[in-house]
């Protein structure tokens, strides 16, 4: 196990480069960054040379990417035009992208495997396909128009929470946001749950879990549910990432001052320091859930022995 | 499976009656209200997508034949808008119904182009293995490490193509993995399979063994998969054209009306509520199909 | 926002960019109608800003920190609304004489003694004199730098520093604790110096800030009537009233600056009442905002900032003046404004508004009347628009409403194929006009956001040949002249005489017409009242009431 | 006796590991499953070579090897005078047709996306001249009548058929070819007694008619009664006995050859009761980490320190019946 | 052979699915005395694992259900008992195990704690006590060194070992009745006589009944003292071990007897049961082995099904010419 933790660790080094140049070479496409300076910013050529240097723009591409990676290893993500530095920015907003992420997480962990384990056991009725129509819609409508229409009905019309930012704290401000974010996911939980279950319980072992006189309940939890646990986890884990990707449009929408917010803002200035910065961070963080899915992984299923 | 199934599927297997996985699949599906409900949605997407000239009138769309004026602005559901009108003053039912187009297309391509390419690079790292597994499946974690806003972000801004080309493109480039994941499993899986062994034993060439052998069986999968994805990818575009990043005017698509409707959508709901609700109403039968077909195929569930 | 300087024009209603060099407003304004006269003081109370890019007043280029510097900061000019309502620079309290003895070319800067930063340092000469080194200085990156350069300020000595070779311009010189003089390269009027003294990039910084920039920037020391007790992050900052301030204090104890990073959110907060003062309003808050807010809905006419269209001359689609006019005239600027920004913009007459002394006259004439049947007529007359169709510019960021609205209306009135056209950035668009391979039938349009209030500036960068933001390649010698016989004379009457009649020259030509000055919007909670926003878009917090 | 003419298939030393790795970036072979460590066999023309052993002794692989489905990491195996090893590709494909394979599992053995024409049909897909001028489906309703399917059913799928036609489908499409050598790898095991005897039947009806030579391999030595005419014993990696079919099961040598045997129930309670059986502890050694010497010693009743030491060769103890063991059984052991 | 323990009268167990009902169990009788192994013989889909789940009431409801009959432990009619009932008498009383040791336990547990929950769950058993108990269950199976082993999960087991586990597990709470169905199918020769060895030992030690569910005549041959052969759901055949294999009454015993080849059977050709089992939905019209049987007249190819008849003592029948056919030359 500790040497496939290394290995893996190992590969996410091809990958980290592998996708910080492919960004790096997009935005780098775009042209350069001084271009989207407008004529009266570009009126004082010694702020115009101080970005020059301070980029690296004189330099070949490659050579800015290698500069650029250079200083990612020292912990500087680079700075944004106004001098801001990007590692700065991202831990200041991290903590509160990953409590937004954690709780739509929750929300999909609790909502989706208690659905998913009822309509796997009432497979075929009412309750069944109601609870996936239902889900699906939740996949179906554009995650910004249920974050409008949640936002007016539970902050505006109901006046149940503040309908923006994270005054009130966790997790009263966090909630309506959360749900917004784990809605599209959620389907997705209870569909995974609910098929595993299925399969589990179609499996040889529960038949011996029965003939061994276990109770119901007892088969369901040991037998069953932690069986099926395992491909859950595996989504999970890869949700997270797309947690925080689904963060960038519900952060803005609910101004919740997290890491998607800022990159909605980066995207909309083309700010290519702070993007390349934040999906650099992202690959990483995406590249560690996933070892750590294998991991939670190999200790649900003895079966996986990494190595 | 238990030995219950097996005896009572090997007494059936007897008969000359037995089943195909696909008719046994039908028949759950026949049952299925659900299924039902997707396919008779899809069969009106389809007429609305082919024929939109039968259920609205394209003049209302354009102020070149006299529709769009800016006096109906946001003009409320009556006799003048059935659905209401927008902020130009278009009919918004019209204007929805003339948007399908685009959008399914988005969605179609998207689903076309990611099912070939993740199947054929799935079908070849999955057949061959070793290094050129190595690197095709590297670079599959690189395209899943990309966050898909982000993604779409960078390859939209930097990429000029024009109109749907652009988004087909960065959705495709952007969604292939999947795909990829899929049939490269399924292909490992048939290529342990006897039968694969019995074409070797004939001397069947690889691409004999690729096409014919373990493509048929490994594609299954990622089909339904596709049918999913279609619909989310059409979700996908209107998030893209909220970004303001999608499909651009003069084109216009369900997203881009939900994009530009924001403006007015507490006071004039309907110009946000129908694109948005032909668009969920689209993904939502897109994907009841596909999981209702996928359940329905798994011969894991089957009692 | 950094390229929303001209660009905010067509579409964009978002946050509007930084009206920076404008960025004081009267705190003495008495004339903003507080009808409590017994101004209730204490409480506090909440704004909402974008995130600014800095607080720095030397890196300051947005209205966020411009709004967040007005309460930190005390500088030496404000401008305040003058009798007929246009914005004029005044001396504040800080600035005791601002004079020229050799028509322009060098002035004496004479400050009042007692005003001090909240740490204790003291404003001197040698305070401002540090501060605009420092903002020169090539190496420290201050972005807004150049205003002491070429076409700016340009104080003797900037090439020096810029580059730098020098730590110290030449023309700047301490006299004394009170007093300094700047050397100019070339003589500069009275109302020009003053308005470039009163941005917030010449607002005076303590040395802490010359010394640890970084640390400074985190919770920046002013002089001004509020002050940061504790480092801002990105959900804003609360400032607290300086009780050591020397000058006219601020009504409310305590004011919180929330950062948003979508105005729809703002609005949310706004109309849930959880948000006190926003000096701008989503695109979708439009629509309800008066219904929602009452007459705590700020909508204001006047603001420095005008959308215009021009046609490139190089273009031989609008080679024939009545294809200019005609298509001019098939837009109905009254409807859109109604329809689409729902009143919260006027229709304009001229390139400067009222707010500017001159401004508000009717230059256009009947080119700029709406009448669908004449622009019919008169393209028709001229021959049709060569090509048939015609296109209006985009920008990637703008939602193309107004594109939309335009263009269907030109296709309404006139039957010319109109089609919105969308540029990535500034840049590109710049660039399809200007460049060999122009785009055909193209109709330029941007905007333009004051620097200062006078009618030059609204007219000098797009429309002077010598400019290198010409970008429709304008050039008519008369309309030269008389922009330099304006800026020559030192009487203010014959100066604006002037500059409005170069604009009649534009006018004439009709190569480019204004089509809207925006009005400042915003709303206000229940919890306050006094709250008014300044034709650069700045609200006066300070005089601000919290209600009890 | 067959002459040496008549050897179709002849393997001599055959080796086949599977390297087992380990390292964090660059794998190193860190050791080896000796799937088949070294064993001669030879065919002859018109007979059946039996190879016995339980789960994991390497006769599948083996069976694999003759086939040129899988390289052989040592030894040469020579099919009808060509070594394989030295075939290119084009090559190879042509020696499909002459020899052929049956596969186990009938479920798994057929593409269930094809129907049984194509199935059938498909070697003449691949090799269109074994056709000889007749047409496809001519071919293959001649196929399926001879291994007793009803040629009507041409146009249904594997899953519409029992275990026993499935089997027999998968013996048509090895005959398509007319080879001369079928390596038949458990054929019978997954089907139901009563089928078993069919498909066994069949298999010798042909091997009678086409004069056919088979390579059986089978866990079931009462099966391998059937058809053998040789049996060659494998324990992990090695032929521990080898003979003529009556000599073995008349006078087993091995120690593992008479456990098996004895293994081997007798459908006969009367015969039951009397027999006295052998019964083996312990389970087959880790193919990866052989035991030294004899690698039978762990479970052998007989073993002794030589055993541990030194590994038994195979010694003929009679024409054609050789055994490797230190202390094989006499003649009269009786099972 | 004292009382009976089990006792299995007209077991009748419908599936019904959309083809129609099957009837995959139709009037099974036998019983089971303590020390006796009885074995239910039969090919695929004939319907004895079916029987094994219907006594153990563990059969997937729906699509299965009880139709009809009666299943008696000790007396006590468990048909129609509640599920909470069944399931204190399963394990406790009755227990079973399975013919694929490594997918009928428990992937995720380790093989310790599955046996050893039985001693927690049914005896109420604290987690110290139901290890040791396990770990002395184990060894009794001979599971070598099974303390360290108590750990270890499945797959790490070898096929004999993960058997053992398994029959430790069920024989944990010594059951008066032991289900075995087809134990020893998916193990090799040598293993297969040692689990077979293994399950004497225990039915000797503890007396227990034993039904065994197999189409393996050889170990049949070796272990049981009664059989009931099945085909298409219905017993063809039953009787005393000898007694069928010496003098069988019924065509179908006896092809199944003559087609299984043995080392001491001739080289060559076996007689060989032609054709297929039917389709339960789609039996044939009278005898349902007819179209397979070589001594089939008109009378067994229409009209009823032949009665299952006593030929001799505790040797019963279904063949119209029963008697004819165990006067005819035996195979052995």
């Amino acid at each position: 196990m500790g040497r496939f933790v290394v290995r893996r660790l190992l590969q996410i080094i091809p990958i980290f480069f592998g996708v910080t140049f492919l960004v790096y070479f997009l935005v780098s496409a775009l042209g350069s960054p001084l271009d989207t300076l407008s004529p009266q910013q570009k009126r004082n050529p010694a702020y115009l040379e101080y970005l020059t240097e301070q980029f690296n723009l004189n330099d070949p591409f490659i050579v800015q990417y290698f500069k650029y990676i250079g200083n990612v290893f020292t912990g500087d993500l680079g700075t944004t035009f106004a001098g801001e530095s990007v590692t700065e920015i991202v831990i200041t907003r991290m903590p509160v992208t990953a409590t937004l992420a954690g709780t739509a997480l929750v929300i999909e962990l609790v909502l989706g495997i208690v659905i998913g384990v009822v309509a796997a056991r009432r497979r075929g009725k009412l309750f069944d396909n109601a609870s996936l129509v239902i889900a699906l819609i939740f996949i179906a409508i554009p995650v910004f128009v249920l974050a409008f229409v949640l936002q007016w009905l539970f902050g505006i019309k109901l006046g149940w929470v503040v309908p923006t930012g994270i005054s009130e704290g966790w997790p009263l401000s966090y909630i309506v946001p959360a749900f917004v974010l784990a809605a599209g996911s959620l389907a997705y939980v209870i569909r995974i749950t609910r098929q595993s279950l299925l399969e589990t319980l179609n499996t040889d072992f529960i038949r011996t879990a029965r003939a061994k006189g276990l109770p119901a309940g007892t088969i369901l939890r040991r037998y069953g549910l932690r069986n099926s646990l395992i491909p859950v986890v595996v989504f999970l884990g890869l949700d997270i990432g797309a947690l925080m990707t689904g963060a960038v449009v519900t952060e803005g929408i609910f101004n919740v001052p997290g890491i998607g917010q800022q990159l909605f803002t980066s995207i909309k200035q083309q700010e290519a320091v702070v993007i390349v910065g934040i999906v650099t961070l992202f690959v990483i963080i995406f590249q560690l859930l996933n070892l750590l899915v294998d991991v939670i992984s190999a200790a649900l299923d003895p079966r996986i022995r990494y190595e | 499976m238990s030995d219950l199934q097996v005896e009572a599927q090997s007494a059936q297997a007897a008969g000359p009656e037995s089943r195909t996985v696909a008719a046994d699949a039908w028949y759950q599906l026949r049952r299925n209200w659900v299924f039902w409900v997707s396919v008779v949605l899809i069969v009106g997407i389809s007429a609305i997508v082919l024929f939109p000239g039968l259920f609205a009138s394209e003049e209302a769309t354009t102020s070149l034949t006299g529709g769009c004026q800016l006096e109906d602005s946001l003009e409320a559901p009556g006799d003048k808008f059935l659905l209401g009108a927008d902020q130009q003053g278009c009919d918004v039912y019209s204007l929805s119904i003339y948007s399908a187009r685009t959008s399914v297309s988005v969605g179609l391509l998207t689903a076309i182009g990611t099912t070939l390419i993740g199947s054929l690079l799935g079908l070849l790292a999955g057949f061959y293995g070793g290094k050129s597994d190595s690197v095709l499946s590297g670079v599959t974690s690189i395209f899943l490490g990309l966050p898909f806003v982000l993604g779409a972000v960078v390859l939209l801004s930097s990429v000029d193509l024009p109109d749907i080309w652009g988004v087909v493109f960065a959705l495709t480039l952007l969604s292939w993995a999947t795909a990829f994941r899929l049939v490269r499993a399924k292909t490992i899986e048939a290529k342990g399979q006897d039968y694969t062994l019995a074409a070797r034993a004939l001397g069947a060439k690889d691409l004999r063994i690729m096409f014919r052998h373990i493509l048929p069986n490994a594609i299954g999968p990622s089909i339904v998969v596709a049918v999913i994805s279609l619909g989310i990818f059409i979700g996908a575009e209107a998030t893209l054209s909220y970004l303001g990043l999608g499909i651009q005017p003069p084109n216009t698509s369900w997203g881009v009306m939900i994009s530009e409707a924001q403006n007015a959508f507490f006071t004039a709901p309907w110009v946000l509520m129908v694109p948005a609700g032909f668009l969920t109403v689209t993904v939502l039968a897109f994907i009841l199909l596909g999981e209702t077909v996928s359940d329905a195929l798994d011969p894991k569930l089957r009692k | 926002m950094r390229n929303r300087r001209r660009s905010f024009v067509v579409g964009a209603v978002g946050l509007a960019a930084g009206l920076l060099l404008t960025a004081c407003s009267s705190s003495s304004d008495s004339s903003s109608g507080s009808d409590d006269s017994a101004a209730a003081t204490g409480g506090s109370f909440s704004m909402a800003i974008e995130k600014p890019q800095a607080l720095t007043p030397t890196n300051c280029y947005d209205l966020y920190c411009a709004q967040v510097n007005r309460t930190l900061f005390e500088g030496l000019i404000e401008f305040q609304k003058s009798s007929e309502g246009a914005l004029e620079p005044v001396k504040t309290d800080l600035a005791k004489d601002i004079t020229t003895a050799d028509d322009g070319k060098t002035w004496k800067i004479e400050i009042n003694p007692g005003f001090s930063f909240t740490n204790g340092e003291a404003v001197t000469a040698q305070t401002f004199v540090d501060t605009w080194n420092y903002a020169a200085y090539g190496d420290n990156g201050q972005q807004l730098g150049f205003v002491m350069g070429p076409d700016q300020l340009n104080i003797v000595g900037y090439d020096q520093v810029a580059s730098n070779k020098s730590k110290k311009m030449s023309g700047l010189n301490v006299e004394s604790d009170s007093v300094l003089t700047v050397e100019l390269e070339k003589p500069m009027g009275q109302s020009l110096f003053y308005n470039f003294l009163g941005g917030p990039q010449v607002l005076p910084l303590p040395s802490t800030a010359i010394k640890d920039p970084k640390a400074y920037e985190k919770q920046p020391i002013g002089n001004g009537p509020y002050k940061l007790e504790a480092p801002w992050t990105n959900q804003g900052m609360t400032v607290v009233r300086n009780d050591d301030f020397a000058g006219e204090a601020g009504n409310a104890d305590e004011i919180e600056f929330k950062i948003y990073a979508d105005n729809n959110a703002l609005w949310a907060d706004l109309q849930a009442n959880e948000l006190d003062v926003a000096s701008t309003l989503p695109q979708n808050a439009l629509v309800q905002a008066e219904s929602v807010l009452g007459d705590r809905f700020i909508n204001d006419e006047g603001g420095l900032q005008y959308a215009y269209y021009g046609y490139p001359v190089n273009d031989p689609t609008f080679k024939e003046k009545d294809v200019r006019v005609g298509l001019a005239k098939a837009i109905n600027w009254d409807e859109i404004n109604d329809k689409i920004y729902f009143n919260t913009r006027t229709t304009a007459t001229s390139f400067a508004p009222d707010t500017i002394p001159g401004g508000g006259k009717d230059v256009c004439g009947d080119s700029c009347v709406f009448d669908g049947a004449k622009a019919k007529e008169l393209i028709d007359g001229a021959g049709g628009v060569p090509g048939g169709a015609v296109l209006i510019p985009q920008l990637a960021n703008e939602t193309g409403d107004v594109q939309k609205a335009i263009c269907n209306q030109i296709q309404t009135n006139t039957g010319v194929k109109c089609t919105p056209q969308i540029y990535k950035d500034f840049g590109e668009l710049v660039g399809a006009v200007t460049g060999d391979k122009a785009t055909k039938g193209l109709i330029y349009g941007l905007g333009w956001i004051a620097d200062n209030p006078t009618i030059q500036n609204m007219i000098t960068a797009n429309f002077s040949s010598t400019s290198p933001y010409n970008d429709l390649g304008y050039d008519n010698p008369e309309f030269d002249r008389l922009l330099q016989e304006g800026n020559a004379a030192t009487d203010t009457a014959t100066q604006i005489e002037k500059w409005q009649q170069a604009e009649k020259v534009i006018y004439d030509d009709f190569r480019a017409w204004a089509t809207q000055f925006r009005n400042n919007i915003g709303g206000y909670s229940t919890r306050v009242s006094n709250v008014d926003i300044s034709p650069d878009g700045i609200v006066d917090l300070s005089v601000v009431q919290v209600n009890s | 006796m067959t002459t040496s003419d008549d050897v179709v298939v002849e393997a001599v030393g055959l080796k086949r590991l599977y390297p087992i790795t380990k390292g964090i970036l660059f794998k190193k072979k860190i050791g080896e499953v000796r799937a088949v460590d070294g064993i001669d066999l030879q065919l002859m023309r018109g007979e059946t070579l039996a190879l016995v052993g339980e789960s994991g002794c390497g006769k599948s692989t083996t069976g694999r090897l003759l086939m040129g489905l899988e390289p052989a990491d040592g030894g040469s195996i020579s099919v009808l005078g060509d070594d394989l090893a030295k075939l290119n590709s084009r090559q190879m494909r042509a020696k499909r047709r002459d020899i052929q394979m049956i596969l186990q599992d009938p479920y798994t053995s057929l593409n269930p996306r094809m129907n049984v024409a194509t199935i059938v049909g498909e070697p003449f897909a691949i090799h269109p001249d074994a056709l000889a001028g007749r047409s496809r489906s001519e071919a293959v309703r001649e196929l399926m009548d001879r291994v007793g399917l009803d040629p009507s059913m041409v146009n249904r799928y594997p899953h519409q058929f029992s275990g026993g036609q499935r089997q027999r489908i998968g013996v048509a499409r090895a005959l398509a070819l007319r080879p001369q050598i079928i390596v038949a790898d458990e054929p019978v095991s997954a089907l139901d007694v009563s089928v078993q005897a069919q498909v066994m039947n069949l298999l010798l009806d042909l091997q009678k008619e086409m004069g056919l030579s088979y390579v059986f391999v089978s866990h079931d030595l009462a099966v391998v009664r059937q058809i053998a005419d040789r049996i060659s014993v494998m324990y992990p990696g090695r032929v521990v006995e080898t003979g003529k079919a009556e000599s073995v099961y008349a006078a087993p040598a091995h120690p593992y050859t008479l456990a098996l045997l004895s293994a081997a129930p007798i459908p006969d309670p009367a015969v039951q009761a009397e027999r006295e059986r052998i019964k083996l502890s312990g389970e087959l050694p880790n193919p990866a980490d052989p035991p030294s010497g004899c690698r039978f010693r762990t479970r052998c009743w007989k073993a002794q320190e030589v055993c541990a030491r030194e590994e038994p060769q195979l010694v003929e103890i009679s024409s054609g019946h050789s055994v490797a063991c230190h202390f094989p059984q006499r003649e009269d052991a009786k099972v | 052979m004292a009382a009976e323990l089990l006792r299995v009268e007209d077991l009748q167990v419908e599936f019904v699915t959309r083809d129609g009902v099957a009837r995959a169990v139709n009037g099974v009788s036998f019983s089971v005395a303590p020390g006796e192994t009885v074995a239910v013989l039969g090919e695929s889909g004939s319907g004895k694992s079916v029987t094994a789940q219907a006594i153990m009431g563990i059969l997937d409801t729906p699509p299965a259900r009880i139709a009809g009959g009666s299943i008696r432990l000790l007396g006590r009619e468990l048909v129609g008992l509640s599920e909470d009932e069944y399931r204190l008498i399963r394990g406790e009383q009755i227990a079973m195990i399975f013919q694929d040791a490594l997918s009928a336990l428990n992937p995720v547990a380790s093989v310790g704690k599955q046996i050893a929950e039985m001693f927690q769950i049914h005896r109420g058993a604290s987690r110290q006590d139901a290890k040791d108990q396990a770990i002395q269950v184990m060894t009794q199976v001979g599971i070598p060194a099974a303390a360290s082993r108590y750990d270890s999960f499945p797959h790490q087991f070898s096929g004999g070992m993960r058997q053992r586990a398994m029959i430790a597990m069920m024989i944990a709470l010594k059951p008066k009745v032991l289900i075995a169905d087809e134990p020893t199918t998916a193990l090799d020769v040598t293993i297969q006589a040692q689990i077979i060895e293994l399950l004497q030992e225990l039915q000797s030690e503890t007396d227990m009944g034993l039904i065994l569910i197999t189409h393996d005549l050889g170990v049949v041959a070796e272990v049981a003292d009664h059989i009931t052969v099945m085909y298409a759901g219905r017993t063809m055949e039953e009787g005393p071990v000898d007694e069928i294999y010496r003098s069988t009454a019924n065509p179908y015993t006896r092809g199944l007897l003559q087609s299984i080849p043995t080392i001491h059977s001739a080289e060559g050709r076996l007689p060989a049961i032609p054709g297929l089992p039917p389709s339960l939905f789609a039996l044939p019209e009278g005898c349902a082995f007819h179209p397979r049987c070589p001594n089939a007249k008109d009378r067994c190819r229409q009209g009823e099904a032949p009665e299952l008849v006593e030929v001799a003592d505790r040797h019963r029948s279904r063949c119209w010419y029963a008697e004819e056919v165990m006067r005819s030359d035996n195979l052995r």
